[in-house]
């Protein structure tokens, strides 16, 4: 289990080779990555988060994760701080034995960092600037698990 | 007791800092939320709706009815938008 | 879209990054790896695919994916041959502007792949070799759909 | 009329060959592998269950009571494993 949580730049690329590479135990690695998106005048994304909680909260989730599924690793990577359009803003990966746990993992990993970890998501766009709102959707997501 | 008290996203920008330092004796959260909205309007203004707010104690999850016992560290914020 | 039917080894790693690279209209990428997975004795795997068909059959999956999701793109790369225990047999990856729109569909394309992409495995271990039976759970999959 | 007719995996095994061209009259797939199991005992073993074949004709994957038409090419193989 592995949980990063900074403000710089990650290569999602080397992270998925270095976690699946050379181990003979799995047969499924899935990744989710996040990026910041740019659907019309988006400047850049600043993503606040509660120091002192984050890692913690985020461990919680993962090991929740591995209980629940027959999981070979997890890794969490989530930045803060000021990303541009395009940029990635978390990726999180599961390897299993099989296929179906997987998906599930991080799938429940994602559902679970989008609303119990402490990160806070503001767009600064050319005219102004806003906290993107929590969706009914996204907290009805944990109702699935 | 002495609480630190921080506030994130647009509760930390409505009430204008990040965290302070009080001395409360507030039983519980919605008992300290009393109190914080009593100090000025921007309290007030930040603690309108808890329903669109989110509070740790001791940086985990809780309810606004959670009772603070030996807490040091209380958190207030919106529903978290991370991922 | 991106569909590669190989014999050679692929870099899964360079090969996301350059998927989700330099585009700044999809919020969300998945990936999903396949490996070769030793439980015991494995010496390696050889998968047999039929070549007339194989690209044709995966461009096919991916097209029906592109329709039932709002995608970015999607990319399958599928190797045959010899593989020994660790070696990445497949990858999908799948973009979206949304992230329930690139698990979906992942999920659909490999339920699709496993049971529909004409490739047989075949496990060779020190004391025999067996055809990778299909699993009734495989084929019942096709049906979330 | 002339079909090139291909085995994979453990069909081909037991036919003992990967392709082969044949003459045949056949009206459906059903009625090619009715053909083809009275050629030999390893062609009868191989087609000895149809519910563990599945057939492509000309690369597209149908079922067994499927017309061959004008087709060209007609693959028999086990359910595929990929992925």
């Amino acid at each position: 289990m592995d949980v990063r949580v900074q403000s710089d730049a990650f290569d999602a690329g080397a992270e998925l080779n270095a976690f699946a590479g050379g181990r003979d135990d799995v047969g499924a690695v899935v990744s989710f990555s996040g990026l910041v998106r740019d659907d019309g005048g988006l400047r850049h994304m600043e993503i606040e988060h509660y120091p002192g909680m984050t890692a913690k909260a985020i461990e919680g989730i993962a090991r929740e994760a591995m209980e629940r599924w027959t999981l070979g690793d997890v890794l969490v990577i989530h930045r803060h701080g000021i990303l541009r359009p395009g940029a990635r803003i978390m990726m999180v990966a599961t390897a299993a034995p099989h296929r179906a746990a997987a998906f599930e993992a991080a799938d429940f990993l994602m559902d679970y960092l989008k609303s119990r970890a402490p990160f806070w998501k503001k767009e600064v766009r050319d005219d102004g600037a806003d906290w993107v709102a929590a969706k009914a959707a996204d907290e009805a997501a944990l109702g699935r698990w | 007791m002495t609480l630190d008290v921080l506030y994130f996203a647009w509760v930390r920008e409505r009430i204008g800092l990040p965290r302070e330092r009080i001395e409360t004796d507030a039983a519980t959260v919605a008992d300290l939320v009393e109190e914080l909205r009593a100090r000025e309007d921007r309290y007030a203004a930040a603690f309108a709706d808890l329903a669109a707010l989110r509070v740790a104690v001791d940086q985990d999850l809780t309810s606004f009815d959670a009772p603070l016992g030996a807490a040091r560290e209380v958190a207030f914020f919106p529903p978290m938008t991370g991922g």
